[in-house]
């Protein structure tokens, strides 16, 4: 990773640790836009343009926008703090999770109880290259689509991402039993 | 040739970036939100333009540089509304602007 | 769940929580209409108000909300009818720690049920936390607890643009133009350079998109006063206007750096407000975005030809008095013969809202008289409550 | 604010207004682009369909939640969000009507010709994706501005 990913990545986790952090809600809102534009950059540069581009439009855009709009609909709590106190506890049980599943999936190389180092997701001779591989190769052949991400998603994934519409659907359905509405106004 | 056109594109990614950061410097230094939406929006319009004749510069004749020019386009037109936006927010808010011998800051 | 420890006074009490707003007056006088109307014999006026700001803050919070509520007393007493009914003013919630809107309602709640108060006026624009919008939920909880809540018929009007403007096939044929030709820009043109199924496929999906986009906003973006040869006209001298533009944005881009990295900060920043000699949207916008462009100017707030700018400093305050931009402005619309026209400050309609020479009230830069009279150029306005 | 006895009127921006005219249908044929295109370039049914349902957001900031809401109308967001789940599955249980399995897009050969696959991930990816995520974000936006609906809160 080059110097402006160090720099990208040091960025959003920043703005995370910020929004979660913040006790003022608009100003954790705000902070919450930073970090999704950052990520949206930090996806382009590792070369998932259309990750990245959801992310601007969907967490930067659509997201901050329906936050803005829903404490402008109830409160916004006032702060005498600027921040909130960490609770130790939890921020500790959150870093434990995140390393025990950055190993387990296979994110950081460990060395097993033999002394061979496990290797990455992904990397030479690993299934998920394997995988990755076979998309990349027989994408177009297959589906006559050049865009591999789109493939998996339509074609290989179909039914995940049939699913995943479905929910996208239901959140709607379920916001408008929520507010006590009959009907999508 | 190839060194003058590197040479320009240096200068112009410079200016854009010195240009961006006089302006996040403004942000911090300048007293109220009236003063601070004029160097946010302001500045960056020219951070942004140079950067993107720099784009245009570096990739010579093609359909890009179209969309580069048209980024541009776009940036002139939202970049004021947005600064506009805000200045017009805090006025409909009745914030009065910090004036000279004001000591808020 | 409005346990009565007293009886209610026999011709019905009103309960009004007040606050700053906007519409407060008008809300004080719909409560005595109100009053007057069905012989009512009490009213509240109670003010909740959250101690959040503790020490010395305290007392000048107490200050202001008493003086709010004298206020408050004055207009209801102008307003009361012949058979006035007795007006009460309270501070209520001092030693509590407001916070939800069931905080408010919870105090309003027991201020009313010490009283046998059924009935609560709402001012619409009234918010009790300050910033904190809590209205809604507080009617809600108020009307969860039994009580009867009217929202006082007071609202800020609100006059804008209609969204949509008449308009025929030649709007529909424009904007499908300027769409197709669009959508195909961004293709790189692949319709052109690429094989035959590029050719079809960014014809039929270009072709869908420029009528979905023609149809849904041909009524929004171009109005029925288009003329394509004016366009074409503007469209061209836009083109000439450009780089003098950029040359102005260069020029105080470098001013206002210096002016930033000066150790002394030289800023006087002042409100202005400048009656532009230009009108309608496509001219005023392109007027106000430049001058926002400048660096130094900051376009604040439009109200028919009035632009309220806010400048960082002299040059910059002159240049608007000078109007340069505005002569530029007036060249793209009107033509060449438009541009010679006397400044703003020789036709007077350059005024400094701020400083030694500010025009009117000197501390009343954000609420100055903007009373604005319906100007007849801008576009058709409609009323309606916000 | 003192309690002045006339009260200003809130005045919609001319120049917001405008820009918002001018900007809105290029970033509506921007979204369809993306939603186009998603086979060949990055981008695709949810991309695009935001940018789609940005568009309105953008409306409704310039010229206010209600006229816009009342612009779009229900009917419409309710079409696109249902009717892309239709269309998202019965482009799926065409295909097991044709004997094969769900979204095997290669059986549609025969009437779309040898890009049978191309145009059946477009349709899910347009028909399907983009209009359930514009329909659903522009009601979840227009719910939300609009508030519970146990108060008649009708104005926004």
């Amino acid at each position: 990773m080059s110097a402006v990913g160090f720099a990208l990545a040091g960025f959003v986790i920043i703005t995370a640790i910020a929004t979660a952090m913040l006790r003022d809600t608009l100003a954790a809102i705000i902070v919450f836009a930073a970090y999704s534009l950052g990520m949206a950059l930090f996806y382009t540069l590792l070369l998932a343009p259309d990750v990245g581009l959801t992310e601007a439009a969907i967490g930067a855009g659509v997201t901050t926008i329906l936050l803005l709009v829903t404490i402008a609909k109830t409160t916004r709590p006032r702060a005498e703090k600027v921040f909130t106190a960490i609770n130790c506890p939890a921020a500790t049980l959150s870093v434990g999770l995140v390393a025990v599943l950055l190993f387990t999936v296979g994110s950081i190389p460990v060395e097993n109880f033999l002394g061979e180092a496990t290797p990455v997701t992904g990397a030479a001779g690993t299934p998920g290259e394997s995988v990755t591989g076979h998309y990349l190769q027989s994408t177009y052949e297959q589906t006559g689509v050049t865009n591999a991400v789109t493939a998996v998603l339509a074609a290989y994934r179909g039914f995940d991402t049939f699913g995943e519409a479905v929910v996208v659907f239901a959140a709607g359905v379920a916001v408008v039993v929520v507010l006590h509405r009959g009907e999508f106004l | 040739m190839n060194e003058i056109r590197l040479g320009a594109i240096f200068v112009l990614l410079a200016g854009g970036v010195f240009f961006t950061f006089v302006s996040a410097v403004g942000v911090i230094r300048l007293p109220d939100v009236y003063t601070r939406a004029h160097t946010a929006s302001q500045t960056d319009t020219l951070g942004a333009g140079l950067v993107v004749a720099a784009v245009v510069l570096a990739y010579g004749v093609e359909t890009e540089v179209i969309k580069a020019l048209l980024l541009l386009v776009f940036i002139f037109i939202t970049n004021p509304t947005a600064a506009h936006a805000v200045g017009r927010a805090a006025y409909e808010e009745g914030i009065e602007p910090w004036t000279k011998g004001d000591e808020r800051r | 769940m409005a346990d009565h420890t007293h009886d209610p006074p026999p011709g019905g009490a009103l309960l009004v929580p007040v606050g700053e707003s906007v519409t407060l007056r008008q809300t004080v006088a719909y409560t005595m209409e109100i009053a007057a109307a069905e012989e009512i014999s009490e009213v509240h006026f109670v003010s909740p108000v959250a101690w959040h700001d503790v020490g010395d803050v305290e007392l000048a919070v107490r200050e202001r909300t008493q003086s709010l509520l004298d206020r408050v007393s004055v207009w209801a007493e102008e307003d009361a009818p012949a058979d006035a009914p007795t007006i009460h003013t309270a501070v209520i919630g001092a030693e509590e720690y407001l916070f939800s809107p069931d905080d408010y309602a919870d105090i309003l709640a027991r201020y009313a049920d010490e009283r046998g108060i059924k009935r609560i006026i709402v001012d619409p624009e009234y918010s009790p936390g300050g910033n904190v919008p809590l209205l809604r939920p507080m009617e809600v909880a108020l009307a969860v607890r039994g009580f009867d809540v009217i929202e006082a018929p007071a609202s800020r009007p609100v006059r804008r643009s209609r969204l949509t403007r008449p308009g025929g096939i030649a709007q529909f044929g424009l904007l499908f133009g300027i769409s197709f030709l669009f959508y195909q820009l961004l293709g790189g043109f692949v319709i052109v350079t690429g094989d035959s199924f590029d050719f079809f496929y960014e014809l039929i999906t270009g072709t869908i998109t420029a009528g979905l986009v023609a149809g849904a906003l041909y009524t929004v973006t171009l109005s029925n006063r288009i003329r394509l040869r004016t366009l074409g006209k503007q469209l061209l001298r836009l083109g000439l206007y450009v780089p003098y533009l950029v040359y102005e944005i260069i020029k105080s881009n470098i001013l206002i750096t210096t002016i930033i990295l000066h150790p002394k900060l030289p800023i006087e920043p002042r409100m202005t407000r400048v009656r532009s000699a230009v009108w309608g949207g496509p001219a005023l916008t392109t007027l106000g975005n430049s001058i926002t462009l400048t660096p130094g100017t900051l376009t604040v707030r439009t109200e028919g030809q009035d632009l309220y700018v806010h400048s960082l400093f002299q040059s910059a305050r002159d240049g608007v008095a000078d109007g340069a931009l505005e002569r530029a402005v007036r060249f793209v619309f009107y033509g060449r013969r438009a541009a010679a026209i006397p400044t703003p400050r020789e036709r007077g309609d350059y005024v400094e809202l701020q400083g030694p020479n500010a025009e009117s009230e000197p501390d009343a830069g954000a609420e100055a008289d903007v009373e604005s009279e319906p100007d007849a150029e801008t576009e058709p306005v409609e009323e309606e409550p916000k | 604010m003192s309690g002045s006895d006339s009260i200003r009127p809130y005045t919609e921006s001319e120049i917001i207004m405008t820009a918002v005219r001018i900007v809105a249908p290029f970033v509506l044929t921007y979204g369809l682009f993306i939603t186009f295109h998603g086979a060949d370039s990055p981008g695709g049914g949810f991309q695009g369909g935001a940018l789609i349902g940005v568009v309105v957001f953008m409306l409704a900031f310039a010229f206010g939640i209600a006229p816009t809401r009342e612009w779009v109308g229900s009917g419409l967001m309710t079409a696109l969000a249902a009717g892309g789940v239709i269309v998202f599955v019965s482009v799926g249980l065409g295909t097991l009507a044709l004997g094969g399995k769900f979204l095997e897009y290669g059986l549609y050969e025969p009437f779309l010709g040898p890009d049978a696959t191309k145009w059946g991930m477009e349709a899910i990816e347009i028909g399907g994706v983009a209009a359930i995520v514009s329909g659903v974000i522009m009601a979840l936006f227009f719910l939300t501005a609009a508030g519970y609906a146990s108060q008649g809160g009708e104005d926004v």
